[in-house]
């Protein structure tokens, strides 16, 4: 059974008044609120094992390595893939550009990269420069008017432009729209393009099988997975994991250094320069011990539940254009009132404790396609519950008078 | 007709709650007068902010007093940017360096959308404002 | 007055026992412990403030990316340096790269980078990497026997040399040596070179004046300075910094994105692609505040008091061969004993309780000019205290007679 | 003289203290035969490690049996490899398959040098001999 206020109960955060009200939290797209495990994770690692990692002799140093790749592990395991085959970064954004940085030498300026207008900028901008480093092309996948892929036409796209590499995102961060990835990758796959999945969004949501899911990278931030600031994580299938040139050089990447030539370890040590975030990476697996703790189906049931509870109340709202296909979404409801601003929207809905976001969502291509400057975006998360919904579509309603 | 700042303070105060009180600031925005399109260019424009807020100073050599135009495409943003001007407009330089927006805002209870993490670039603008009546004195 | 009991106490990871024996921290060098105040302040934003910074126009997240740039004033001041000259990495090794990357379009085969064999990994494979894509030179200062400087030499070989980019250590990490600054970053400034300095070991010791030191990039990691892991500096001198080529793409740095292309921010949001380590940012400034709450002489004072003591007592052992230099250091001593393996000794030691490091310490081309293979490192902080100094000389005496 | 693994295992469970028991891990390192220096190829050698481990492996057809030599720069390393030796030089691959270096490593009391966050690539040593004995299995 899913028991959401014992759930609730688990995040600390989510306790608290904001402006005289009670805190109701939809920012989870941002990043989402820590249970306690993960909060303790942290401090005991800080309070007690905290030692480097990898070249100590001394017992703190030893379990702290050991902590260290266990998570590793953990997390390996949570996607269903071999613990060398999962690179430490600092987030998502850096797990991209790892890649793009990585595959400089396998490009030309015959190459062709493709991407879409639904991605986050971070899905975006390392491909503009990737393309501006090898002169190799850069172009988006056809999308529908209302953001979503046209899967058919994505797929002639493919078979026509025949690219070397692909990066799509499995669920837009800014509508919340789960991509059919799988006749993408496959026609991907035809033409022989590595593929790059931006999990960022949909690895908390959908907990993603990867070998399955057939592509060569994805990429996926921690504190969007209940877990902490400074991480994340690229997957590689091996043998294209290693065979990306190295990117951050120095410590514990190495196999031996003279002052004229370095020797670089396999992956994933070549990739992970440097002292690793070994608190966030510790505090992660106990964030992904909490999830697979918790039913996955049930888990995505009651995200389903609150979304469509929510979709539907704020869709009663006359006014409200909601951009988000509530179709295939992992929780999150993207919208405008008439021609108000999302700014003065989500300030108002502050004064009554509800966090939302507005703005572009570092997406202002997908944002021109839309023909918007912004809009307000309400996201859940499974510690979401009923009167969150309804607290919001009350506030809501309160705000619009305001403005009308 | 524009009110004063005293005016201007005097409604704020009076506001019995939260949401009256944006309700007054949105107003003020309202009654803000329209900017001159040419006067919008990205200069003018404040960087780094969600809402767009532009800002056109000049100075008034004859009447040694400060001229501030500005506007934003938010109402909430406007109507704050008209309590600046309510506060700086007109003022010779030396008044202006003498005002002290945060001391006012504080007291207004709005010292909050002067903070820079707000992104609505209120406190840019002031910084900008005392800037310019530094210069000129 | 400082009182290291009171001081002690702030540490919980000091007050344990490994092996059923009180710990002996003696790797500060690798990484530092934490003082309550940081594992409190990192624990408070996950269970209140814990929200992602710069987008939001909610409560949380104005409040979080207040404390996150006033985080940012803190640590600018500890340096006095401007807040805006300050760009947050994930540690000095990525700080180091984001540089060498960022000069890339500035040299070419005609320059010079000068470098020398005392560095640590991190602050010469960059370079290396550079020199490659560049065709550059790469030389390394002279260094004496004895891995000192020898900064006659040094001054003359860069006027011969004329170098366009130096980059050299603070203290070394594996003898805790302090190199004299001044002359060398003099003669590298005569001619136009720029600078780097590598503060990951003394940026805690020596807490440095950055624009009185003069160099124009300083990097440190907030780990090895009581700070979290997964979090370092770059300072940069405005105009230098914001003159190199952006590093990682992505969120937060950008202005506009259009498909065709992109317009990034001025330095320092320009570096800083994503979503930062937000808590480690946070009490990074919890660990400076303490830091700076401590009166600067009285620490260095207590350190260099330690550091003594401990020297004394090590090198009246027979058969020691200690390599630091004693004169200048910021309190590690690196040495063997015999024809011993460090590896048996720091093993031997943690049976003790005693923690020290040993092999190469990501320092390969100092081992070979100092003609070893590695050594032990023990490493002092001002929590150290001269029961430390008792306990580790005690312990390695015992270790010794089982070896002989 | 080589002691065998039972021999061993006597001794190191009478040492009364951990200092013993080192003491005796490193007679057992001083004891075992010098490698010769033509099988310390950089294949032989143990990649990762802080200290450098070099092990040879092969098969004697006719005995249907392990052979293992092995080295070590450091004496407490040399030593844990002198215990792995004596528990699976001379196994036939059956034999060895069912050899359990953890659970003997455990009941030694020195399981946690079969971490591989110890780096002395113990660990990695065990599992060469295991992958081989299921090769020829
Ligand atoms: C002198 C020196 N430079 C650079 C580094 C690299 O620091 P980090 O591993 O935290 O990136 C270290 C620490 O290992 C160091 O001691
Ligand atoms: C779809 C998507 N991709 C990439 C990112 C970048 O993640 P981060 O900022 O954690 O690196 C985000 C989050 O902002 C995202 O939502």
């Amino acid at each position: 059974m899913f028991n959401i206020e014992k759930i609730r109960a688990d995040f600390p955060a989510l306790k608290q008044l904001i402006n005289g009200q009670p805190l109701v939290y939809l920012d989870s797209a941002a990043t989402t609120q820590k249970p306690l495990s993960v909060i303790s994770a942290t401090e005991q690692f800080y309070a007690r094992n905290n030692a480097n990692v990898h070249r100590g002799r001394h017992t703190l140093s030893e379990q702290a390595t050991h902590a260290y790749e266990q998570a590793r592990q953990t997390v390996a395991n949570y996607f269903n893939i071999n613990a060398n085959e999962l690179v430490w970064t600092k987030g998502a954004t850096e797990a991209i550009n790892l890649v793009a940085n990585g595959l400089t030498e396998q490009l030309d300026n015959d190459s062709t990269i493709i991407i879409s207008a639904l991605e986050h900028h971070a899905n975006i901008v390392p491909w503009q420069q990737l393309a501006k480093r090898t002169g190799a092309k850069l172009l988006a996948l056809p999308l529908q008017k209302n953001g979503c892929f046209d899967v058919q036409a994505c797929v002639e796209f493919i078979s026509q432009h025949k690219p070397s590499v692909l990066a799509i995102t499995h669920a837009s961060n800014a509508l919340g729209n789960i991509t059919d990835l799988d006749p993408i990758l496959h026609a991907a796959k035809r033409h022989d393009a590595i593929t790059l999945v931006d999990g960022a969004q949909a690895a908390l949501h959908l907990q993603p099988n990867l070998p399955q899911l057939g592509c060569d990278f994805y990429v996926f931030s921690a504190h969007k997975m209940l877990g902490p600031t400074g991480l994340g994580g690229l997957y590689g299938r091996y043998n294209r994991l290693n065979s990306l040139a190295v990117y951050q050089t120095g410590g514990e990447m190495i196999e031996t250094v003279t002052l004229a030539k370095t020797i670089f370890r396999q992956a994933p040590a070549k990739f992970e320069a440097g002292t690793p975030n070994i608190a966030a990476v510790i505090a992660f697996a106990a964030a992904i011990d909490y999830l697979t703790s918790l039913n996955k189906t049930n888990v995505y049931t009651h995200e389903q539940i609150i979304f469509n509870y929510a979709a539907e109340k704020l869709q009663a709202i006359a006014g409200i254009t909601v951009y988000s296909n509530l179709e295939n979404n992992i929780g999150t409801l993207c919208f405008n009132y008439k021609d108000e601003h999302p700014f003065d929207i989500a300030t108002l809905l502050d004064g009554y404790g509800i966090a939302v976001r507005s703005g572009h969502h570092c997406a202002q291509p997908l944002m021109q396609h839309l023909g918007i400057n912004g809009s307000v975006r309400a996201s859940f998360a499974f510690y979401n519950n009923h009167s969150d919904v309804d607290l919001f579509i009350a506030a809501l309603q309160n705000c619009l008078e305001l403005l009308d | 007709m524009i009110k004063t700042f005293k005016e201007i303070a005097l409604s704020l105060e009076s506001s019995p709650s939260w949401q009256q009180k944006y309700r007054e600031i949105m107003l003020l925005g309202k009654q803000l007068p329209a900017m001159p399109a040419v006067l919008k260019t990205s200069d003018a424009l404040v960087p780094g902010c969600e809402s767009k807020v532009w800002l056109y100073l000049d100075f008034d050599l004859e009447e040694n007093c400060l001229v501030i135009i500005g506007d934003s495409d938010t109402r909430i943003v406007k109507g704050l940017l008209a309590i600046i001007l309510s506060l700086y407009n007109g003022l010779t330089p030396e008044q202006a360096i003498n005002t002290d927006a945060f001391a006012q805002f504080n007291h207004l209870g709005l010292i909050q959308h002067l903070s820079p993490s707000r992104g609505n670039g209120i406190k840019a603008m002031v910084e900008r404002i005392q800037t310019m009546a530094e210069q000129k004195n």
